[in-house]
This record gives structure tokens, C-alpha cells and sequence, in this order.
């Protein structure tokens, strides 16, 4: 178990908040989070993540997530989004939700629990609601996907109309989500 | 129209590259920071003669072994995942994805490619739904 | 609790940027962090007055000479392979890919680029050959 806060402070962040991170999480010691980054139990953060409340914060990450390779977190100064809590936060991600390697989840930004955010895609501004799976170079921003819709690879989803015709997830879709969480839980 | 992904060239640190687990990589292969070797406890990563791996790129063995064929090139930001073989000369462009399939040796992939083996792999940009 | 698997730390080089083989920069180029330049033991790189080499970027020499002219612009995460010449004052966008085509001189090519020659492996994966 190794937990790890040092990350390099960049200027601005002298006077962050430290993260509060559950003691059964488990955070790689190659990963950086700074600032106000509220991790719950269970939660895997893998090594290569960049997590950094530095302009943007709170974050939250909930109970059973799990953030693979290369993922990065962080927000704009501005923006926030309502949080399950009912509180204001920069980034929220609920509990049970896997972001796969390289994605980037940029506040404003909220993800439902339950969620798939495949590899590489980017969710900027916008809410992802409960049980979707975003699968590989997905751009999401400036709006707000339904509960349980499916974005298959390579979708820009930047109207609300594009987000309202996407189709709901199936089950061929779950299975291969859970192949990939998979990975990470070895 | 394929969303051409950011290529992010902030890896967490930008004086080292990173091993876990057991990486093979024989010598004269050229690594450059912030890339990162992970291979699970049941897998390996074999990096073959003169290979050239690029700044940030992520190699992930899981369930097997992923093996980079001699002089392979991999641009910067390029993801690798499974237990998949990439082979001799391959030249894969920046910010590319390649999960759970293999690549034949002397193949040349665009940069930003996604090669997954989901249900319909889907290189082609046309595939993009919507 | 998760396995945590043996790390390694690997310093990559002080220079911040790799030198592998025959290589000659010109005074005055810009080469930045984490670039890799590779020159096969019967090739060589050369790189011209006032050159940018962006972040990330990777050269390999191969089967010969590679140049890069005077004044030529390369951005970050470019791949280029082979014995090829790129003239001067050409501009490479980010994340471009060029294997054994040279490139004339003044040329602008756009970022996320793929050129390749004709006679060359195929771009498309699934045309791999072995």
C-alpha cells in the first residue's frame, strides 16, 4: 500500500489542501495528485495518473473506482458541477466507475456511477449520468449524456442533440467493459 | 470524422521512464521520459534490438506477453495494451491506441490510430458512429 | 490488498534529449526535451542551422542518410524514418508520420500527417504483410 501526496508543487499550489485519500485506496507511488482530491474506498489509482486540484477543486472520486494509466484529472479555474452530495466540485466521479488508460476527464466535469470511459477519451464540461460506456477516442464536451447510453469510438459528442440520439448500452458492450476493467484488477 | 486526440506530452515526470513488473528490454533500445513499461504479475514485456519508444507512451501487459518486435518505432503518446505482439519494424505514428491486437511486422499505422479488438475494430475513421 | 509489483527508475539521460549512433547537429538548433534521435550503425543524422525539433519527436536513420535542411520546423511528436531528406525551412506539424519520403524544400505539412512511400508498406493495418 503505498500513498503518496508529495506530488511537485507548481507554483500556484503552495496553499492547496492536501488530498484526503480512504486508507483501503490504493494510489501507485508513480502518480501525482495534489490539492483538495477526495478519494473513497477502494479506489485504484494507477500509475502514470495525474491528478491535480490545483486550479480547479474539489475532486471526488467514489467508493470501488478505478483510474488506469496515463489517466489525467484536473479543472479549470472556473466551473463546477453538482456532486451526488448536493456540494459544488470541479470534478465529480461516482463510485463503481472505471476511466481507462490516457483518458482525460477535464472540469467542469461530472461522471455518473458505474461508468466506462475508454482509452484515450476525453469528457471537458459536460455530465456523463449513470451506467454509460464512452469507448476509445471519444470527445465529450458541452453536454449532458443520458443515464446509460452507449458512445462508441471515435464519437465527438458536442451538442445535446448528439447526445440525446445516442444509443443505449447493450449488453455485448458490458461484457467488453468489464474485459477491460479486468486488466487493471490483476 | 475520427476525433483526432490530444497527443499530451505532460507525463508525470520528464527525467525517467518507469518498469513494473517483468520488462525485458534489450540493449541498444532507445526509451525516452515519461514513458511507462507496466507488465502484471502474470505477464511480461519483451522490447526487442534498436527499438525507439516515444515520450509518454504507455506499454500495459496484461494476461500474457506483449512483445515489440526489433527496430519498431512507437511515436509519442502511443497506447499498447494485452498480451499482443507488435512486430520488427513496425512504425507506429503519435497518439496512437492499439488494444488486445496484434500488428504484422513492416506495417505503418497513422498517427492517431485506434486498432482494438472489440467487437468491430475499427482503424478506419469512417467507423465512427453518428 | 493490491499486489504492488517491483518498480525501477530509469534516468533516461541529462541531456535531455538522446543521441544514439552518428548524428551531427548544426549550431544553433533547438532540440527539445525527451526527442530521440537514432542513427543505424551504417547510417547518419544530419540536422541543419537554426533546426526546431519539437517535444517527443523521434528520428531513425535507416539504411543510409537522413537530413533535416536549415531552418526546418518540426513539431512535437513527429516520427520520421529512413534515408530521406527533409529540405529547408520546411514545417512539420505535430504528431506527423514520414517514412522513406523525402520532403522539398519550403514544404508545410499539415499536423497528423501520414507520408510514406508509394512503394512502402502499406498505411492501412489491415494490409500487414509479414
Amino acid at each position: 500500500m503505498v500513498v503518496r501526496n508529495a506530488a511537485p508543487p507548481t507554483p500556484w499550489s503552495r496553499s492547496l489542501a492536501e488530498p484526503k485519500i480512504d486508507a483501503t485506496a490504493y494510489v501507485h507511488s508513480f502518480s501525482n495528485i495534489i490539492g483538495d482530491v477526495r478519494i473513497g474506498a477502494n479506489v485504484l489509482i494507477a500509475p502514470g495518473t495525474s491528478i491535480r486540484a490545483d486550479e480547479g477543486h474539489p475532486f471526488h472520486i467514489g467508493q470501488n473506482t478505478n483510474v488506469q494509466d496515463g489517466v489525467v484529472i484536473h479543472g479549470l479555474e472556473q466551473g463546477r458541477v453538482i456532486g451526488d452530495d448536493a456540494h459544488s466540485y470541479s470534478v465529480w466521479v461516482g463510485r463503481d466507475t472505471s476511466i481507462a488508460h490516457m483518458a482525460l476527464i477535464h472540469g467542469p466535469a461530472y461522471v455518473g456511477n458505474q461508468c466506462f470511459i475508454g482509452f484515450r477519451s476525453t469528457i471537458f464540461n459536460a455530465r456523463v449520468g449513470d451506467g454509460c460506456v464512452v469507448m476509445m477516442h471519444v470527445l465529450i464536451q458541452n453536454v449532458n449524456v443520458p443515464a446509460g447510453k452507449l458512445v462508441p469510438s471515435g464519437a465527438i459528442i458536442t451538442t445535446q442533440e448528439q447526445a440525446d440520439r445516442l444509443p443505449s448500452v447493450a449488453a455485448l458492450d458490458l461484457e467488453f467493459a468489464t474485459h477491460v476493467i479486468g486488466i487493471n484488477q490483476a | 470524422m475520427m476525433h483526432s486526440p490530444p497527443l499530451q506530452l505532460l507525463p508525470v515526470s520528464t527525467d525517467h521512464y518507469w518498469v513494473s513488473g517483468d520488462v525485458a528490454i534489450a540493449p541498444g533500445a532507445a526509451i525516452a521520459p515519461g514513458v511507462l513499461l507496466q507488465a502484471d504479475p502474470d505477464s511480461q514485456i519483451v522490447i526487442g534490438v534498436g527499438v525507439c519508444i516515444g515520450m509518454g507512451s504507455i506499454l500495459h501487459a496484461s494476461g500474457g506477453r506483449l512483445t515489440i518486435g526489433d527496430g519498431a518505432m512507437i511515436g509519442a503518446g502511443v497506447l499498447i495494451v494485452g498480451a499482443i505482439g507488435i512486430g520488427d519494424r513496425v512504425c507506429i505514428g503519435s497518439a496512437t491506441t492499439i488494444s488486445n491486437r496484434s500488428v504484422g511486422s513492416g506495417t505503418l499505422i497513422p498517427p492517431g490510430s485506434l486498432l482494438c479488438a472489440e467487437s468491430a475494430p475499427s482503424p478506419q475513421p469512417e467507423s465512427a458512429a453518428d
